[in-house]
């Protein structure tokens, strides 16, 4: 028998077979539902603007790995693809193409590959991509094709707002929540995802089944999207029941403006969350808090993305101080006079 | 040559001769410049006024009143103006808190009869490239000539006439709420301005 | 002749090689600060090689009759007084740029750049050294506030000093005249810099 | 001399701050360390032009009984974390919060220029009251010093 | 009410370091440790305070009653300057443990333009008040301690990514800025 | 006057003054001298900051240098004898000049001539391939062709020799700081003297098995069989554990040992040609992978080519 | 709800082909390699020259400091050589190599000593009888166990657990001793119970060995101080410290060793070996050895001579099969893989692992996705990810902060990793490098 093909290798030798790259195309997966939806919804304005972020986040990895880090290419990890989906699902579904590029290249050349690529970043690449898009071109990302009118044409004028946009719209008009609840989707509706928004926020239903998938792969944990809806929820409903008339409900809050979206599979991203449990449950309060106050106090009626990139800077000091408890009690040692 | 030696003497000496001449420098161009500065603060009020209302002859500046109003925070400015001792309008200083970001200031501009004469914005902080373009032409254009008596100085969406900026009706919104305040504080006191000249 | 290209290499090292801004990081808030514009950018870079040329006149000059412990204060009076008459003279005669540059007019003073210069050029060097290396300096800091307000502005507001490239309607990337556009650009604007200079040297 | 297995020392190594200084005095029982070039400077772009930090090197005093160090050594200097920030609270944070509070309350029956002054004059006794405690402060302001063992 | 807008906007809103830009040289230089930034975040607080205290009062009792606003400026650095030593030389000779603690723990303060510049915002708030001054630089100082820390954990943390060699540095760091400004955009209109 | 201006300067001068007084008393209590010399050795100094000094940094060995007394035991490699010798005229202090010296590589068993017995999978560190075994070969003394040593050279002045999977040093960039020596985790690179034509002769094997088990894991390897040292007329040449060392200081390079040596184990370099090396003859049948050899052999002889015309055309 | 211990913790697929196996004795090997580091700590000092004639059971090497052991030939033969042969470290090590007497030869079975239950020796000369017959830990740490038994008087122990956990994969050997010598390893602990005057023991078994815990339950119906308790399956709970936290709630602090929370820990082997040398005299120099993989014709237990090079076990098996890529010595996750089949068995073999193609080679390194699996895993509360990336920039004095050195290197953290990263080879590198950083203080 001849030995020279023995493999040395230090412990261990085995190992489980769960690999990155399945973590990715489960997440994936679980997206889908969420995307059939706004395909039904918005028709082909959805699968157009999601085919273009996904395929441009591809390439701009895949261009950024060979010309400029000259490193090896690893866009067959998934990870692209999913912020060029999550990306998609963050727009509104008649965003004017080249803006939709622009949107993946901030993501990826900006928000993922300075850093270093997979794994190095400190901000959702996705977010940062939608938020650049926000600021920079306002009008377009807030400027929603009307829900239903048109499944089947793409590209529209009609525009309509979000339910959380024409809150915000109508309290800052003096009107209240009796005025305004006309003008509303009813909860089912909005349950379901026939309301104005992103193209991938619509549904709740389909974002939870999805959410719920994850839960079962063991993708993420429920800390996370517990913790923050839980939070939203207290939030807005002490306000609620201080003021029913400025303030709408809790399960208002959470069902529109991303925030289930946002929830299971935004801040959950494993990379720029943190790393203990008890830094999620911290890291998702956070969320909570800055989201709600951001609806209520600030300029933006929604405010899932920017808490969550907030959040995404704090992510190395909660895990620096809610580190695992470490097994045993140190013994008192002599310290260093 | 050498360097001087750090003794309290030398070092006091140093300090008090650098300081004598800047303070003779700066005491001298401060005198110089003192008035081109006050000249070119006027200047740029007076160039607002020139923007807003018809021609006049007088100094509004010197002229202006301060009307105290109940639901505004500060007391309202008017700057009334007159060609040859009669009065051709005033402008009035609107403002607004509900600005994107906050404070929107305007001076606005009116004949006597309550018409505007054009807007000028003074202070605002709204977005770069969407609130900012308040500051457009095409945008005050809509309000010039407009006697709020008749014109519904409101954004469409609100039931007015006013074309919003597309994505920036808060703003809009603000503006016309800050005109719309200019105009009554006007017309309540038409009468005493009228009659200010000094 | 060896004195020549000295220099030559005392004006021009400003330029690339210890660019105030991109190699030396000096001077980073009124650079982040007024580049909303090409013009805002131009305006403060000019200001400061003023301040910085005046100062190093005058530090070179009087370099000897200060005792080295009151260097320091010494300087900052020269630089301040500088300062407060570009300061006087902006209000008084271009009152528009008086209002874009704001509170980074006084903040000339702590500008390290010059106190820098000040302190470690101009008050070992001869007159002409030390004007030559506030030249290069200036320049190199006019070049990179112009160029990084040229960039903010193209991208913002698509238009360079003033002039606009675009449609009026067009979409800009308004991020770019905001604060994180600042952060970004000369971000990446670096790295540009710091490829060309690698390669050119 | 006492070699000690760093191991046992985790607990406290994990909030210790070490420079790198060399032995510049030594009088009887007092090692002087200066520390090399200014530490926090290190890492600033601007030190090759910024002139104002001047204090750039620092001397500290540690007492040493062992007469162990040679002059011109190369050693660590050893400062509990918790230290640093102790310090940072008794000479900012503390003459802070007396600044503010006396601001505070004097702004209410005084002048807006006597309360001013009065909680700048407040700074006096309270440095003051750090100058008779400076013995008990030298006790829990100890450095001590590491010497590399290539091992 | 005035003081919590202050407070919102200082920390929140108008970061004096994420959109305001000042003092980004120790932000940039000063942030590679979570434990200096806390210290030099006191040590700021509290030279800011004192340095808008005094200057406020020479501004309003001294050099306005004088007609001297314009030597605003060189008045100011010369005091922000001479406070700065005094502090050292002051803790240095009442407590030299302490201030060799300190010495080795942080930067010493040195002017900077933050503690000027909030000095000089400081003059132009509305219906300003000594104590409305000095609140304001709190705030700042808050604002500034919140960049710093954020800032400082965020870097301890890539020290141990693989950043490009081009990015490396500088232009990672000015990144993380721009994109920490960009997250706090979200807070527009807060005030 | 104008009112004003006198103000301007009564305020100015009074905050001169003050500033002046606050910095006299700033000056007679911080009172810090720093010796300039440090700033000018610094100069000096070549900043490489590699710590091939035994000082963290330039700077900090600059001050060594300007405190302490007697600097004959400093040395920096970088700078080498020139940069001491400046140093101590600037300082009048003497250094003791020191012989220049060079990283040798003092393990030849390249892939042909010392068969892989073994794959190792594992991060490409030596120092971690070392934890685990002795290696991909059967000689435990080798060189692991990890690249540590590599890794280290701040200076670009080695390579991994893509075919040999040995390490090079260039000896041209080569400052000497000994970063590789101690970086290695078999201490195969030596710090030997360097001479103008940079001739030396080293014995390239530290394997101490006895001759057998030595030739069987390596062709070039050192079988302790003693004829070098017999027939080295300066008695420079040691026998230790099996193995041969050559004492750099008695050797006086008159190359006797080179060709008695049965396996070639000397290393000589840039000595004219003298005799035909013959090509070593592989232990038979034990080639992990004869076939990746010629292959690769082929394409790596197109980058060896390559990296010595860039060496060629940056000297 | 069985017990088990609170931090991370993994389940690998268990593959215990031997379980059903009786051990089985193996032909006596013509010549054993006795390796003369077979103890943690201080090798032991060789005190036979070549030539010499040595008995079964004979001192060949004496324990050569405090924490080392002695070492007694397996056989009796001639000692041919005294040479340096690759054992399971991977590097040469001094060996003692004997070669069998030819009568010796045929005869050889494991001597089957009638079941002596009472215990004559007093406690010194217990302890005495273990430092003498060479007995070191045999769960494979193979720490000598006259020095963990060496108590220092101001600890009081409370417990002795005895670890039957056997978590590792594949492994069986403590399993197959437990079912087939219960009765000594009951007279065993009682040994050690006596020696050290304890009231308790605990015998820890995990629930995938029902057999043996419905066998050491009956065997212990009437003993009050001995107690039965399952776990529930979890790797690493055979480590000392996981199974005392699962069995006790009792945490050894960090830096500390378990009397300092008042508990002995000893393997079953070890129990099982003390028992013979107290009882019937007999030194250390057999063991049971799990011969496994899923490619094997005939995975076994066997009893084997220490110094057997691992050829001769591979021979018993059937032979190496075809596409043979690794070859382990222990388990899949602790043990360490060999250059090759020479290797001689030592006291700490618990067990040979040959694996095949598709699972020998490692995956691809890819990028942390910072998904913390490893953090969640590890049984030390620690960040496995944290410290590699520390190890892999040598910032060995960070790592040392942040606990690297309570990594008792189980695995689980690259086990788990999606991302295939080598996360435990740097962190032993870690631990490795942090010993040379030694600190003199004034
Ligand atoms: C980055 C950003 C900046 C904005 N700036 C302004 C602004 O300056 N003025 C404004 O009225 N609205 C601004 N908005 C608010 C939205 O455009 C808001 O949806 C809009 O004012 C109301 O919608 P509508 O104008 O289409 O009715 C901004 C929104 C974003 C995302
Ligand atoms: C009193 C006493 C002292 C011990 N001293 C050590 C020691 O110094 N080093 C050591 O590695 N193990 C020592 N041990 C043994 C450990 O407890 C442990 O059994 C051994 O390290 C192997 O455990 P493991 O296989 O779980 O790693 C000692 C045990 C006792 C009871
Ligand atoms: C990760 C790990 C797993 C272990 N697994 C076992 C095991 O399954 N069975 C065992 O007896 N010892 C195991 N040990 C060793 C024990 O920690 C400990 O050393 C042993 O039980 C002490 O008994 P001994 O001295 O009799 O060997 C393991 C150690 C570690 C670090
Ligand atoms: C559960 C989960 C959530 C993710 N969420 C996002 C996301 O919100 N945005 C994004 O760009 N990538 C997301 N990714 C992909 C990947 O982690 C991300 O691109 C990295 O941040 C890139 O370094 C997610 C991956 C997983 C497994
Ligand atoms: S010489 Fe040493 S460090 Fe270099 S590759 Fe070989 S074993 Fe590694
Ligand atoms: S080859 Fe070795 S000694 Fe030479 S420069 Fe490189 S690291 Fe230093
Ligand atoms: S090997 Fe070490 S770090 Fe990894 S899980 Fe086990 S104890 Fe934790
Ligand atoms: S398990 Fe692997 S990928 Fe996940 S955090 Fe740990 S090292 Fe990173
Ligand atoms: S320029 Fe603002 S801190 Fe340096």
């Amino acid at each position: 028998m001849s030995t020279s093909s023995i493999i040395v290798s230090a412990s261990p030798h085995i190992h489980a077979d769960r690999t990155s790259k399945k973590i990715m195309y489960d997440v994936v997966i679980a997206l889908i539902p969420a995307f059939l939806i706004s395909i039904y919804i918005f028709g082909f304005g959805a699968l157009i603007v999601t085919s273009v972020a996904i395929i441009s986040c591809l390439l701009f990895e895949y261009l950024i790995q060979k010309y400029l880090l000259k490193t090896t290419i690893s866009i067959g990890d998934g990870s692209a693809l999913i912020t060029g989906i999550l990306l998609a699902f963050n727009l509104p579904s008649n965003l004017p193409l080249w803006m939709v590029i622009v949107g993946s290249l901030v993501a990826i050349g900006i928000a993922k590959m300075s850093f270093g690529g997979l794994g190095f970043n400190i901000f959702n690449p996705a977010l940062v991509g939608r938020v650049f898009l926000l600021i920079s071109f306002p009008v377009q990302m807030t400027s929603w094709p009307t829900v239903l009118e048109n499944n089947t044409v793409f590209a529209d004028a009609v525009t309509g707002a979000t339910p959380l946009g024409i809150i915000k719209d109508g309290l800052m008009m003096g009107e209240t929540m009796t005025d305004l609840s006309s003008k509303l989707p009813s909860q089912m509706e909005m349950f379901l995802g026939m309301t104005g928004g992103s193209l991938g926020e619509m549904s709740a239903l389909a974002l939870i089944l999805g959410g719920l998938y994850l839960l079962i792969r063991k993708v993420i944990s429920w800390h996370i999207p517990v913790t923050m809806l839980g939070t939203m929820a207290a939030m807005t409903g002490i306000f609620w029941l201080i003021n029913p008339e400025q303030y709408v409900n809790p399960l208002f809050h959470i069902l529109t403006g991303g925030a289930i979206l946002g929830a299971f599979f935004m801040a959950t991203d494993l990379v720029t969350s943190p790393m203990t449990k008890k830094g999620m449950v911290v890291f998702a309060v956070g969320i909570g808090v800055i989201t709600v106050v951001i609806r209520l106090f600030g300029a933006y009626p929604e405010g899932v993305s920017f808490a969550i990139l907030i959040m995404n800077a704090f992510v190395p000091l909660i895990n620096s101080n809610f580190k695992p408890r470490r097994f045993g009690a140190p013994i008192k040692s002599k310290i260093i006079k | 040559m050498k360097k001087k030696e750090s003794t309290l003497i030398n070092m006091v000496a140093a300090m008090l001769l650098i300081t004598l001449i800047a303070g003779f420098s700066l005491g001298f161009v401060n005198e110089l410049t003192l008035e081109p500065i006050a000249k070119s603060k006027l200047d740029q009020k007076v160039n607002a006024l020139k923007l807003v209302l018809p021609v006049f002859d007088n100094n509004p500046v010197a002229a202006m009143i301060l009307l105290k109003v109940e639901n505004v925070k500060d007391s309202v400015e008017v700057y009334p103006a007159f060609l040859n001792d009669a009065f051709v309008g005033a402008a009035v200083i609107g403002t607004s808190e509900k600005g994107f970001s906050g404070l929107i200031k305007l001076m606005i501009g009116f004949k006597p009869d309550g018409t505007i004469q054009n807007i000028a914005v003074l202070e605002q902080k709204e977005t770069p490239g969407l609130g900012t373009k308040i500051k457009d032409a095409a945008f005050i254009n809509q309000y010039r000539d407009k006697n709020l008596a008749i014109f519904n100085a409101k954004v469409k969406k609100d039931g007015g006439e006013i074309d919003g900026l597309t994505g920036a009706t808060i703003t809009t919104r603000a503006f016309s709420e800050a005109t719309q305040m200019a105009y009554d504080e006007f017309i309540k006191d038409t009468a005493f301005i009228s009659k200010s000249k000094n | 002749m060896a004195a020549i290209i000295n220099q030559k290499e005392n004006f021009f090292k400003g330029i690339v090689k210890e660019n105030p801004v991109f190699v030396m990081l000096l001077g980073m808030c009124p650079t982040l600060g007024v580049t909303s514009s090409g013009f805002n950018g131009l305006g403060m870079g000019v200001a400061t090689l003023f301040v910085l040329l005046m100062s190093n006149i005058v530090v070179s000059l009087i370099k000897n009759q200060i005792p080295s412990k009151v260097r320091i204060p010494a300087f900052i009076i020269v630089i301040a007084s500088f300062v407060t008459i570009v300061e006087m003279v902006l209000e008084a005669f271009m009152p528009f740029l008086y209002e874009q540059l704001g509170i980074f007019i006084p903040l000339i003073v702590v500008n390290c750049l010059i106190l820098g210069r000040a302190e470690a050029f101009a008050s070992k060097n001869t007159l002409f050294s030390s004007v030559l290396d506030a030249l290069g300096m200036g320049i190199g800091f006019i070049i990179a506030l112009t160029l990084l307000g040229a960039v903010r502005e193209l991208l913002g507001s698509g238009s360079i000093f003033d002039i606009k490239l675009v449609a009026e309607n067009a979409n800009t990337f308004i991020l770019f005249i905001l604060p994180p556009g600042a952060f970004i650009a000369l971000a990446y604007l670096a790295v540009l810099f710091n490829k060309i200079s690698i390669k050119t040297s | 001399m006492q070699k000690f297995d760093l191991n046992s020392e985790i607990k406290s190594n994990r909030n210790l701050i070490k420079h790198r200084g060399i032995i510049s005095k030594i009088t009887n029982g007092v090692v002087t360390v200066s520390l090399l070039g200014n530490v926090h400077c290190e890492a600033c772009n601007a030190k090759s032009s910024c002139g104002i930090s001047e204090s750039d090197v620092k001397e500290i005093e540690v007492y040493d009984a062992s007469q162990l160090y040679e002059l011109n050594e190369t050693v660590e200097l050893v400062l509990q974390k918790d230290l640093g920030l102790k310090a940072v609270f008794w000479a900012y944070l503390v003459p802070f919060i007396v600044m503010i509070s006396t601001l505070i309350i004097t702004s209410i029956f005084f002048k807006e220029w006597i309360a001013g002054l009065v909680s700048l004059l407040i700074l006096i006794p309270y440095y003051l009251i750090l100058h008779i405690l400076k013995n008990s402060f030298k006790k829990v302001y100890n450095f001590s010093i590491l010497k590399y063992h290539q091992a | 009410m005035d003081y919590i807008i202050i407070l919102i906007a200082a920390v929140f809103v108008n970061n004096i370091v994420l959109s305001q830009f000042l003092g980004i040289c120790p932000f940039l230089g000063v942030s590679n440790k979570v434990s200096t930034s806390i210290g030099m975040s006191g040590a700021v607080l509290f030279v800011m305070t004192l340095a808008t205290l005094v200057t406020y009062l020479l501004y309003q009792f001294i050099l306005i009653p004088a007609g001297l606003n314009y030597l605003r400026t060189i008045a100011f650095i010369l005091v922000i300057a001479a406070l700065v030593q005094m502090v050292e030389i002051i803790l240095k000779k009442v407590s030299p443990s302490l201030y060799q603690a300190l010495g080795v723990f942080l930067p010493l303060i040195t002017t900077n333009c933050a503690v000027l510049g909030v000095a000089i915002l400081a003059l132009g708030l509305e219906n300003g008040s000594l104590l409305k001054a000095v609140f304001f630089a709190v705030a700042n100082s808050i604002g500034f301690a919140l960049a710093l820390i954020v800032f400082a954990s965020i870097r301890e943390q890539l020290e141990l990514a693989n950043i490009p060699k081009g990015m490396k540095g500088v232009p990672i760091n000015l990144l993380i800025a721009g994109l920490l400004s960009l997250a706090f955009l979200g807070f527009t209109g807060l005030v | 006057m104008t009112d004003s201006i006198l103000n301007s300067v009564l305020l100015l001068t009074s905050l001169g003054i003050f500033a002046a007084v606050v910095l006299y008393i700033v000056s007679k209590k911080f009172y810090v001298y720093e010796n300039p010399l440090i700033a000018e050795i610094d100069e000096l100094l070549p900043a490489a900051n590699c710590a091939g000094c035994g000082s963290p940094g330039c700077k900090a060995f600059a001050e060594k240098l300007v405190n302490t007394e007697d600097i004959s035991a400093l040395f920096c490699p970088v700078g080498g004898n020139k940069v001491m010798q400046l140093i101590a005229e600037k300082l009048g202090k003497t250094v003791a000049e020191k012989d220049p010296t060079v990283a040798v590589v003092r393990c030849q068993g390249s892939c042909e001539v010392r068969p892989k017995t073994t794959i190792y999978q594992g991060p490409d560190s030596c120092a971690i391939s070392a934890l685990i075994y002795s290696g991909e070969t059967d000689c435990q003394y080798g060189c692991l062709s990890e690249g540590d040593c590599v890794k280290v050279c701040l200076f670009d002045a080695m390579y991994m020799d893509e075919i040999t999977g040995l390490p090079v040093v260039i000896t041209q960039k080569c400052t000497s700081c000994g970063l590789c020596v101690s970086a290695c985790p078999r201490n195969i690179i030596e710090m030997r003297p360097r001479n103008k034509k940079d001739l030396k002769i080293f014995v390239g094997c530290l394997n101490e098995d006895k001759g057998g088990i030595a030739k069987k894991a390596c062709a070039l390897a050192c079988i302790g069989c003693d004829k070098c040292v017999e027939v080295c007329p300066k008695d420079a040449i040691i026998m230790f554990n099996n193995l041969a060392y050559i004492d750099p200081v008695l050797c006086t390079l008159c190359r006797k040992c080179v060709p008695v040596c049965p396996t070639n184990s000397i290393v000589e370099t840039n000595f004219p040609v003298k005799k035909e090396i013959p090509t070593p003859t592989l232990p038979e049948g034990k080639g992990v992978y004869p076939q990746l050899q010629k292959n690769q052999l082929e394409k790596n002889i197109k980058a060896i080519n390559e990296t010595v015309k860039k060496l060629k055309t940056d000297a | 709800m069985l017990k088990t211990f609170q931090l991370g913790g993994i389940h690998p697929p268990e593959n215990k082909l031997t379980a059903e196996k009786s051990i089985q004795k193996m032909a006596i090997p013509k010549v054993v390699y006795v390796p003369i580091a077979q103890n943690i700590g201080i090798p032991s000092e060789i005190i036979v020259a070549v030539k010499d004639t040595v008995e079964i059971g004979q001192l060949i090497a004496k324990s050569g400091g405090f924490v080392s052991s002695n070492i007694h030939s397996p056989v009796a033969g001639i000692v041919t050589k005294l040479d340096k042969i690759v054992d399971t470290s991977g590097y040469k090590k001094q060996c003692i190599v004997i070669r069998t007497d030819e009568k010796n030869l045929s005869n050889f079975e494991k001597i089957i000593y009638p079941l002596k239950t009472n215990i004559e020796l007093s406690s010194t000369e217990i302890l005495q009888r273990i430092a003498d017959f060479g007995i070191v830990g045999l769960g494979g740490a193979t720490f000598p166990s006259h020095v963990k038994l060496h108590i220092n008087p101001d600890k009081k122990i409370e417990y002795l657990i005895i670890n039957g956990v056997e978590c590792e994969p594949y492994l069986t050997a403590d399993h197959r001793l437990m079912l087939e010598k219960s009765a000594e390893i009951i007279v065993g602990i009682k040994i050690l119970m006596s020696a050290l005057q304890l009231k308790k023991a605990i015998i820890g078994i995990e629930n995938n060995k029902k057999d043996a815990i419905a066998l050491f339950k009956n065997l212990t119906q009437n003993e009050s101080k001995i107690q039965v308790a399952s776990l529930k399956v979890k790797y690493p709970q055979g480590s000392e410290k996981q199974l005392i936290s699962a069995l006790l709630k009792r945490e050894v602090p960090k830096n500390g060793l378990p009397p300092d929370i008042g508990v002995i820990v000893h393997n079953v082997g070890t129990i099982f070996a003390i028992y013979e040398a107290v009882q019937h005299n007999k030194p250390l120099t057999e063991r049971v050895v799990t011969v496994t993989g899923k490619n094997l014709k005939n995975p076994a237990n066997f009893w084997v001579k220490i110094g057997t090079p691992i050829s001769d076990l591979i021979k018993e098996v059937g032979g190496l099969p075809e596409g043979t890529r690794k070859i382990i010595n222990g388990g899949p996750m602790m043990g360490k893989a060999i250059k090759n089949t020479d290797v001689p068995i030592t006291k700490g073999t618990s067990g040979i692992l040959v694996i095949a193609e598709e699972e020998a080679s490692r995956k691809k390194t890819e990028n942390c996705i910072r998904c913390g699996e490893c953090v969640f895993v590890c049984p030390m509360g620690l960040e496995p990810h944290l410290l590699m990336s520390l190890a892999e920039r040598g910032l060995f004095e960070r790592a040392l902060a942040e606990d690297v050195n309570s990594c008792i290197q189980c695995g689980s953290c690259s086990y788990v990793c999606p991302s295939n990263r080598p996360l435990l080879d740097y962190i032993r590198f870690g631990k490795n490098s942090v010993k040379n950083l030694t600190l003199i203080q004034n």
